[in-house]
């Protein structure tokens, strides 16, 4: 109750939530708003914005409907972020966990395995994983899991083992229980607030890669997502700007939300803040 | 006509070599028509010239080629150029490395150098279209004196190619630009014009389109920005375009629909996808007006085309009608763009768009060059997009994808779509085989009669490559390879 | 002393990464659906079954896979990163041709985004709270969310074409022939566009976290101290504030730097950089696999290169850190 | 009084809104005359941090002053503008405060933190700040000033940090010294040597002294002047021995007798059946250590041997870094020994298998130093003291059951157990601590400085209820702890430790009229106020 107070009190964190939550029912929405779906062509092409009446965003490159392949963009993107950033968390979260409390041989070897992760840059990395697997929704998704737990690993790394280190585990430990109980239920438990910062922030980072993946013409064609839209309209980006305009500040505005939402959680959860008012 | 001058002209992608008789990719075609040269150049009407050839003569039976070679030539490494050359090129290079000249050279019996300006060709039977198969990128005149008893591969030389063309190998900026400056021993008088030639790397089609704008490049060759961007720079001033220069390969676009299984297997469904199409929409939306709606396996461009086949307009209704002929229960097709940039991918779109209006249930596969080669010369898709060129003749660029001799898994230049009628087939090989055009002319118009009928792969569009160039650059285009043989004689007016 | 000792063994076990990094990359790579030999048939416009064999032999496709990999591990531990059959070339000396391009332009963005964030996050940091601090948060928010391409897009767009101040595209001015001094000026103007669309996400981020960190430490008991000496603002910031702040931006930036090398693939192709990003991309294209593992294992030897040289930055700004060692 | 350094009259502090009062202080008036050491002492959030903070100009953001003045050297400091509070920091009045781990700029040799003070103020050239700094190093008593200067922080112990302090605040002798709590983190003998060089250097320099302190031994050891502050307002005021040997305010009067005293309880005779036998213990720490480092070696516990009989309380004393809690965590098995016995009941705990030890868990519990960090802030009271017992196999209702009674018998009532930890004071969770231990019926209980967090009203409750629970449960109790008094207090024997070994073990009567060692001796005689206690008898 008083986190969420403390987060609702800023402000900056409050459009984020705002804007998030738009952008979440239009996605919801669009079946409704746009039942034909974003890949009917319906008009002429290239229809500026304002300029015909049920098409308030125009057409694009083929005559589709720009409005609803924003919304159904949105559909995408949020999928992606989302389930990328889960997928990421299921692996770095118990891998980072084991290796930051049972240590030794075990720490060794997950952060070996991270590490080789780490020394392939990202993007060539997620290039290659859907190279390899064809660009699929599953696959686009899975490849930005794949880029992006490592840093999951490491952070939840270094927090069990601050965690670990506190009391109330010697307590456990004194106290009978198993060693996974431990983990499970005293430590991960305490590790959730930078794990949630994060995690928001991530949802936003899935979000600009899958459109970079699509720029580079590795999305799944079947999927109408903002980075798709980017793409296709960039080859008419001097005659038809808003075509790549739009979808562009589709992003900004969403990942921008998620960052607002991150930093405001990050504030609201920070210990710093927190001890201050205990003490 | 005024000498000097540089041309700065964009080759996309970068290609992989030089080496003309190693790789014959586009791009490489492009830059090494330059350096390399073959016996003969075809005019935009795919009339034979002279190249290393000055002349040549044919004997009546159609079998033995004969062709007197230009004086005074040189290789650009000061070397003399001779018929032991030519011979050494098509006999033993291009034999072991030129997969699409073997097949010519399937028809030869012999290639003899009686003196060094000599070179006489003979066939075991007349084959109509061999006087198609001196163009540079099907049989670039290689040197000797460096090939011959090396590992072609692997020889060094490979990384400065030596030709005889009007042009030299300067240098190559990895990622950057191939220089070429001007053969100052070229054997005809007077050329080339031009000082030096920079062919540019640029990935990115909105980058080369600026790049032409910016005045940084003189060349945008046909295909190299995407179709939205050509009307706005050809209406530029000072700009000017073309669609010639592409009719020797008179590119022919078609979706492979797969015979063997799936719905794609039923005559009545293939018929249905080419109702449902709506070529004419693609043509000016997607192609921005370029290009020809294709009515059959042949290009309206080459030699032998007839309109006399049924035509499939744009009628969904009628693929409905046939689609429930023959009962088509809603099962998934699969389609495979081709992986070349936005424009495909917008046609694979509407193409989706189009199929699904009648029911069909269509859902796009992606993958990128590599994936695209594996799985259509693996057969695995139900229908898949695919452009290929014509070569001036159907039996050099067409029969080779509808005869059943060339079901081949492995590569994707042949018959990929598996269709298979002996009766037709016969047909193919007696027309390439006939020796007067009049009797060939008929026998095709037999064969694009029948084979419209049964839909042995949806033919989309005969492609149109527009070479948008600054006017000041003159007689670019001139010949039916275009660019990639044109800066002989270009030049730049002052 | 200690620190050389430090450095081999980090040496030696970056080794044996590197190792283990290609070989795994080897299995990723061989992973992907396609045939360099069907490719490079392909391209040719014809092919048969006897020359892509002959192409599959030449490239040695046809030994086992786990001759394949033997061969390639082998060529690794002689620093051999095998050759490139489609390029007709060895691989390390086409990614010889295009890493100056890529470290030329990934340590520029690097070094401005580097210089330019922490100075904006000091000066945010300092302002803490007032409009001018708002304002540069709320940039450099924009900025990190803002997709890199479209960026470079629009800068293209502006710069290059309305503008026609800056060249849009490419490395320096093809067939001028530039020597010394203007050469180098030229590749700098070709430089400016790319490098900034790229350095400005980094920007940013460094911005955010020298900021964060800045009003961390600033609450520390230590800045109280130097505050109850006397001290100014400026010079606590600076002498006490920002000396201790800067620790974690140095860590990211080092993880950050080795990993732009590798990953600028993006800019390199919009701006038409000749770097070894996009020749791994092409290469991927083409499955032209021993280039792609050869870029993988130059950026990867870069990251772990990085990591060193964090290192020692390290230990140079945090005097505990070689204690403990 | 002569000549006041320092006059206060009025001072108000607002707090911002939201705080647990208006006002840090309200309505303070006071002051220290030169040369005069007054100390400020109160409970732990009566205001005394913020009145030093506001005359140093420091205060955190959000507070401010809201009235009065701080007549400093005829001008009110409280008003000056910040460029003028800026030259007067350091120059005129210097501050030293508590933490000396966090106090001095970690990336930065001593020297250049010194010399820095005269760069604040624009006063000698370089070489000549290096000189200066050279013989303040050496006048505050750090060993080997040529080296001191160059090293880090961390290169330090606490108290030749404290004194690396205490160097900086008299680089520019100013005329008052404020010292905020500048022993608390010190053990006892380095807390007299830094005590012994204030009283030194006030001597020397003449200044005034400000000493913020809730340690009365402290006070009596140092203090002229006694201030005593509580809620904000200062309730009692006087001359040192006044204040300490004839309170007035009630709430002075409660704090001294909070005070363990110097007293000593009656022995109780012990019983011979022996609840822990520890028998040559030896623990090695190894650190460092990778590839190519060299191991450090320390030998925390080298070959202890000692006994707590059954119902008895042992004391465990020593100073920082003697060993105590890695011998206390081994007797709970919570670091494995690398030689030795631990044997409880007959068991050597010690040598038990990770699943076998899970059963003999229940025998030896422990309560921890921090009642904050000792308590899983995401877990409800019920779960902390049930998750034991549950594991140990006793039916959920009957823990639970269990639980609410153990609550109720340290004093806090059973509908605690449904609250999580943050709603609960340092010294109530120190009793949720205590209970979690009874909850598993042990045998023995470690209690590591389980009392040095807790302020000292709190303290003195948690040992009755230590004393309470020993005689009702017949407990044995190993209590570790660096406060000798304390010991005193609760403890049947006492066990000296340095470096690891034991130095001396005895009954308290016996260590503390009759210390048989020179450590021992060493370590009574740094016990603050040792010569006093209340009644005025001497201890030591
Ligand atoms: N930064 C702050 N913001 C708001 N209130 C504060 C802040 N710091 C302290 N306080 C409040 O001011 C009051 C006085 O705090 P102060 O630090 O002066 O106490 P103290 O006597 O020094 O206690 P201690 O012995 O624990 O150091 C307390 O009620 C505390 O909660
Ligand atoms: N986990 C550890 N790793 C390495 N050294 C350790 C570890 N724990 C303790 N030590 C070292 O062992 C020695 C004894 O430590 P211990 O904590 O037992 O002392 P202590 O008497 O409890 O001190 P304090 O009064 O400060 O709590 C110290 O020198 C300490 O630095
Ligand atoms: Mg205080
Ligand atoms: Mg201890």
């Amino acid at each position: 109750m008083t986190l969420w107070k403390r987060f609702s009190s800023n402000t900056g964190a409050m459009i984020g939530v705002i804007i998030l939550l738009l952008v979440i029912a239009i996605a919801l929405l669009a079946p409704v708003i746009f039942p034909k779906g974003p890949w009917q062509m319906v008009q002429r092409p290239f229809l500026a914005p304002f300029s015909t009446d049920g098409l308030p965003l125009g057409t694009d490159t083929l005559g589709r409907n720009v409005a609803a392949q924003l919304a159904y963009g949105a559909r995408v993107s949020l999928l992606v972020g989302l389930v990328s950033t889960v997928v990421a968390l299921l692996i770095g979260v118990p891998l980072g966990a084991v290796a930051g409390f049972y240590g030794s041989w075990v720490d060794e070897g997950a952060m070996r395995f991270t590490e080789f992760f780490q020394t392939i840059p990202n993007f060539a990395l997620a290039i290659v994983l859907v190279a390899i697997l064809e660009p699929t929704l599953t696959s686009i998704t899975l490849a930005i899991a794949i880029v992006s737990w490592p840093p999951v690993a490491r952070l939840v790394r270094a927090e069990v083992m601050s965690v670990r280190k506190r009391e109330f585990v010697d307590a456990a430990r004194v106290a009978g229980l198993t060693r996974r109980r431990i983990l499970v239920a005293q430590v991960l438990p305490n590790t959730v607030s930078p794990i949630i910062v994060m995690a928001s922030l991530m949802v936003a980072t899935a979000i600009l890669l899958e459109s970079s993946l699509s720029f580079l013409g590795l999305g799944d064609p079947n999927a109408m997502s903002w980075g798709y839209m980017i793409g296709a309209a960039r080859t008419v980006i001097r005659q038809h700007w808003w075509l790549s305009f739009l979808p562009g500040i589709a992003i900004v505005i969403t990942v921008l939300a998620l960052n607002l939402i991150g930093e405001g959680l990050n504030d609201a959860l920070n210990p710093h803040l927190s001890r201050k008012a205990r003490a | 006509q005024q000498d000097g001058g540089r041309l700065d002209i964009v080759v996309q992608p970068e290609p992989p070599g030089l080496m003309l008789g190693l790789v014959q990719n586009g791009p490489t075609q492009m830059v090494s028509g330059d350096i390399y040269e073959s016996l003969l150049r075809y005019t935009t009407d795919l009339e034979p010239q002279p190249s290393l050839a000055k002349s040549w003569t044919i004997s009546d039976d159609g079998l033995v080629y004969t062709f007197k070679l230009q004086d005074g030539v040189t290789w650009h490494d000061g070397e003399p150029f001779t018929a032991a050359d030519v011979v050494f090129s098509a006999d033993v290079f291009l034999r072991e490395t030129h997969a699409r000249l073997r097949s010519s050279l399937a028809y030869v019996q012999s290639i003899e150098a009686p003196d060094d300006t000599t070179v006489v060709f003979t066939l075991k039977e007349p084959f109509g279209p061999f006087i198609n198969a001196f163009e540079v990128g099907t049989m670039p005149i290689v040197p000797k004196h460096i090939y011959e008893g090396t590992d072609y591969a692997t020889n060094e030389m490979n990384a400065t190619p030596i030709g005889t063309g009007p042009f030299k190998f300067d240098k190559w900026e990895k990622g950057s630009y191939i220089h070429l400056v001007k053969n100052e021993d070229y054997y005809v008088e007077g050329l080339p014009h031009l000082d030096e030639i920079f062919y540019r790397v640029i990935p990115d089609a909105a980058a080369r389109a600026v790049a032409f704008e910016t005045g940084e490049v003189d060349v945008l060759p046909g295909g190299s920005v995407e179709n939205w961007d050509v009307p706005r720079l050809t209406e530029m001033e000072g700009v000017c375009s073309t669609g010639k220069g592409w009719e020797f390969f008179a590119p022919h676009a078609w979706m492979w629909l797969n015979n063997r299984e799936g719905p794609t297997s039923n005559k009545l469904f293939r018929q249905a996808v080419m109702y449902a199409l709506d070529r004419e929409f693609v043509k000016e939306v997607v192609w921005n007006g370029f290009g020809t709606v294709a009515t059959g396996p042949i290009s309206s461009k080459t030699n032998f085309y007839s309109d006399d086949v049924t035509i499939y307009d744009h009628n969904p209704d009628k693929a409905k009608e046939l689609l429930a002929e023959m009962g088509y229960d809603g099962e998934p097709v699969r389609v495979l763009p081709l992986p070349y940039g936005e424009t495909w991918q917008r046609w694979a779109e509407a193409v989706r768009q189009n199929l699904s209006e009648v029911g069909i249930n269509v859902e796009l596969d992606s993958t990128d060059v590599a994936g695209w080669n594996e799985k259509t010369s693996q057969w695995d898709y139900d229908m898949a997009f695919t452009y290929l060129y014509q070569y001036g003749d159907p039996a050099l660029g067409v029969s080779r994808n509808y005869v059943a001799s060339q079901i081949k898994k492995g590569s994707p230049w042949n018959n990929v779509e598996g269709y298979d009628n002996p009766a037709l087939d016969e047909k193919w090989n007696a027309a390439a085989t006939m020796v007067t055009p009049a009797e060939r002319e008929t026998a095709y118009a037999e064969i694009q009669k029948e084979i419209v009928d049964d839909v042995p792969v949806a033919w989309l569009l005969e492609l149109e490559f527009p070479t948008i160039y600054r006017c000041n650059v003159k007689d670019l285009v001139t010949t039916a390879i275009g660019v990639n043989d044109g800066p002989r004689g270009a030049w730049i007016e002052q | 002393m200690q620190i050389a000792i430090a450095i081999f063994s980090r040496l030696v076990k970056a080794a044996l990464t590197l190792l283990a990094i290609a070989v795994l990359n080897f299995f990723l790579v061989h992973a992907a659906p396609g045939d360099p030999a069907v490719v490079l048939a392909g391209e040719a416009g014809a092919a048969d079954e006897a020359m892509i064999e002959q192409l599959r032999e030449r490239f040695g496709l046809d030994q086992p896979f786990h001759v394949q990999l033997g061969k390639y591990v082998w060529g690794i531990v002689q620093f051999d990163l095998g050759y490139s059959f489609r390029q007709g070339a060895p691989v390390s000396q086409l990614i010889a041709e295009r890493l100056p391009a890529t470290l030329l332009l990934t340590m520029t963005a690097f070094g401005i985004s580097l210089a330019c964030g922490i100075a904006l996050g000091v000066a945010a940091a300092a302002r803490v709270g007032k409009a001018s601090d708002t304002m540069l948060t709320t940039l450099a928010l924009l900025f990190y969310a803002t997709p890199l391409y479209w960026l470079a897009l629009m800068a293209v767009l502006v710069f290059s074409v309305w503008l026609g101040w800056l060249p849009g595209f490419g490395y320096e001015t093809v067939g001028a022939n530039y020597t010394g001094l203007t050469r180098l000026l030229d590749i700098l103007k070709h430089l400016i566009l790319p490098a900034l669309t790229l350095g400005l996400f980094f920007m940013s981020v460094y911005m955010r976290m020298t900021r964060a960190s800045m009003l961390e430490v600033s609450q520390l008991d230590f800045v109280k101290t130097a505050r109850a000496k006397g001290l100014s603002g400026p010079a606590i910031r600076r002498r006490h504030i920002l000396r201790n702040a800067i620790l974690p931006v140095v860590t990211l930036a080092g993880l950050q730097a080795g990993q732009l090398v590798g990953g600028a693939v993006l800019t390199e192709t919009v701006f038409a950089w000749p770097g070894i990003g996009r020749l791994m991309f092409e290469s991927l294209a083409a499955r032209d696999y021993n280039t792609i593992l050869g870029v993988f294992i130059v950026s990867a030897a870069m990251v772990i290169l990085f990591n060193i040289i964090t290192d020692l930055v390290y230990r140079i700004v945090d005097p505990r850190i070689g204690a403990t060692a | 009084m002569t000549d006041p350094a320092l006059d206060i009259r009025d001072l108000t502090i607002a707090l911002p809104a939201g705080a647990d009062r208006d006002n840090a202080v309200a309505d303070i008036t006071f002051s220290v005359a030169t040369g005069e050491i007054l100390c400020v002492v109160g409970e732990s959030g009566s205001g005394k941090s913020m009145t030093a903070n506001a005359l140093m100009g420091l205060l955190p953001p959000g507070v401010g002053v809201r009235s009065g003045q701080a007549m400093f050297g005829g001008r009110d400091i409280l008003a000056l503008p910040e460029a003028e509070k800026q030259k007067m920091r350091g120059e005129s009045i210097a501050m030293i405060f508590q933490e000396p781990m966090t106090a001095l700029n970690p990336l930065m040799r001593i020297g250049e933190q010194i010399t820095e003070v005269f760069a604040a103020h624009d006063l000698l050239n370089p070489a000549e700040r290096r000189a200066r700094a050279l013989e303040l190093v050496r006048e505050v008593g750090l060993p080997d000033p040529d080296k001191i200067i160059r090293a880090y922080p961390f290169q330090l112990s606490g108290g030749q940090r404290q004194r690396a302090m205490i160097a900086m605040a008299l680089a520019l002798e100013p005329k008052l010294l404020i010292a905020d709590e500048p022993t608390t983190a010190l053990d006892v003998t380095t807390q007299a040597q830094i005590l012994k060089l204030i009283l030194d250097l006030r001597a020397k320099h003449g200044m005034a002294v400000m000493f913020i302190t809730h340690d009365f031994g402290v006070v009596a050891e140092i203090a002229d002047q006694v201030i005593v502050m509580r809620e904000g307002q200062i309730v009692e005021r006087g001359a040192a021995a006044r204040v300490l040997g004839a309170p007035e305010h009630p709430y002075t009067r409660r704090l001294l007798d909070a005070i363990p005293t110097g007293r000593l309880p009656e022995a109780r005779t012990l019983a011979e059946v022996p609840a822990l036998e520890i028998k040559d213990l030896r623990k090695v720490y190894r650190t460092g250590g990778g590839l190519f480092r060299p191991v450090r070696e320390v030998r925390a516990v080298d070959d202890v041997s000692l006994t707590v009989a059954r119902g008895e309380v042992l004391g465990l004393v020593g100073e920082s870094g003697s060993g105590k809690s890695t011998l206390g965590r081994a007797a709970v098995r919570l670091i494995t020994p690398d030689a030795g016995q631990v044997l409880v009941g007959g068991t050597d705990i010690a040598a038990l298998s990770e699943d076998e030890l899970r059963k003999e868990r229940h025998k030896v519990q422990m309560v921890f130093q921090d009642p904050y960090a000792s308590l899983n802030p995401r877990q409800r009271i019920m779960g902390a003291i049930t998750d034991g017992p549950i594991a140990r196999g006793i039916p959920r209702a009957r823990a639970e059951a269990k639980a609410r009674e153990l609550l109720e018998i340290v004093g806090l009532g059973a509908d605690a157990a449904t609250r999580y930890p943050h709603e609960f004071s340092g010294g109530q969770r120190q009793r949720i601590g205590i209970a979690r231990a009874l909850a598993m019926e042990p045998e023995l209980i470690v209690a590591d400085e389980a009392v040095s967090a807790l302020d000292v009203s709190i303290q003195a409750q948690v040992l009755d209820l230590l004393r309470d629970l020993r005689s009702r449960l017949d407990l044995s109790i190993l209590f570790i702890t660096h406060d000798l008094r304390v010991a005193a207090q609760l403890c049947d024997r006492i066990a000296v430790m340095q470096k690891g070994k034991l130095v001396e073990i005895g009954t308290v009567h016996q260590i503390f009229r009759s210390p048989q060692q020179a450590y021992t001796r060493q370590l009574l005689a740094a016990v603050p106020g040792a010569e006093w206690n209340r009644d005025g008898a001497v201890t030591a």
